[in-house]
């Protein structure tokens, strides 16, 4: 099942890119299994998610933590802690 | 009346708190934000998440309607590049009474700050740099739970 | 800066707000209150002890800017007949924070409340009536002690 | 010592005036001996001054109690509790 991945802020910025569509093999469940797939993509990836403490997610537009499922997902997003207001 | 906005046009103070207030509310509120002009900050820009940003917002304006019986509530945030002086958000509130405008105003404000998909690039003579979040905002929202 | 008015005219919001709104302000807070068109009021009248009203609003403004560091505060009072939905009175604040700004804002319609010689006037069809105080108000005012 | 006294609200209806100059005599000392002797003035007076749970008083401009003292007031108004805001 393909999953579009949305990147904001300076995750866009070191990815090289706001989003992309990814195709994780079955064996990755959770967010934390698709960030760590995500980082051998490319070097980029692997700088912009090297930092975990500093990302943020979430799944069909709800935030989750690392341990939430994947399945059946569309979109999901990779930020920074927001700063807005 | 519940509304929620992202817009790149500035804000319009006198009409979104002119569509709050109405015969029957005896108490609006309202909080603005703004860009500061100190620390050197020449430009503010502020991505979102398009989408999930209005529904967060929402999500609080209307959780906040519930808990504080509001009449009307608005909550307007701005995006893209911003000057110093400038407002980046307005929330604003009306009720029957005082305290229960003045504490959903409180809560819309801290709430947004740690659960709307924003982000801020501030620009200073020597580049930009994406703002970090602070700790005290959390703990700022944690106590409307 | 600091401004307390009594004025019969109709309150400006946006140029109150205004006045308070500063490069340096990056948080504002406002409260309004208003004559409900409830309970079959036709007109609210506000009379006022001139002289010492002016006083004690500056008072009360002057307490809120030192204990909350406010960079600007305006507390504008209007009396006189008003009808329904007419702005009786506004608070706007001014500070560098968003808690600053909103409990100030609290604090003094909280302590203009009981502090403040003002007395309501409720016309209705079946004649006119002066508003009584309310407990709630003087309890209000108190936790700011 | 002439003592320019004030009426607000429905204590300036029952007196039937806003403002009067008025002289105690020198046994009245405090806010209470004061309201007590301005009762006598005339019959709105007193009922104006009957109910004293419901009035409230300033002298100089600043609120006081009943025993407050009035040395040397140039201004004392008496009221009903406020109810601006």
């Amino acid at each position: 099942m393909p999953i579009t991945m949305l990147y904001f802020a300076w995750v866009r910025e070191a990815v090289g890119t706001g989003a992309e569509t990814v195709e994780p093999p079955a064996g990755i469940a959770t967010v934390g299994a698709l960030v760590e797939w995500l980082s051998g993509k490319s070097p980029a990836h692997a700088e912009a998610l090297a930092d975990r403490a500093r990302l943020r997610a979430a799944v069909d537009q709800r935030f989750v933590g690392p341990d939430a499922s994947i399945e059946g997902a569309r979109e999901i997003a990779i930020f920074p802690p927001v700063t807005g207001g | 009346m519940i509304r929620a906005v992202v817009q790149a046009e500035p804000i319009d103070l006198a009409a979104t708190l002119a569509s709050v207030e109405g015969a029957d509310a005896g108490a609006v509120a309202s909080f603005s934000g703004f860009v500061r002009a100190d620390d050197g900050v020449s430009e503010l820009a502020l991505e979102h998440y398009p989408g999930m940003t209005e529904a967060v917002l929402h999500g609080l304006a209307e959780e906040a309607a519930t808990r504080w019986q509001l009449q009307a509530v608005a909550v307007v945030h701005r995006v893209g590049p911003m000057a110093p002086g400038e407002r980046i958000v307005l929330v604003a509130t009306a009720a029957r009474h005082r305290h229960a405008a003045l504490e959903a105003c409180t809560f819309l404000i801290d709430r947004l700050k740690t659960e709307a998909p924003f982000w801020k690039r501030e620009r200073r003579a020597d580049g930009a740099s994406w703002v970090e979040a602070r700790e005290a905002d959390s703990g700022a929202a944690s106590r409307w739970r």
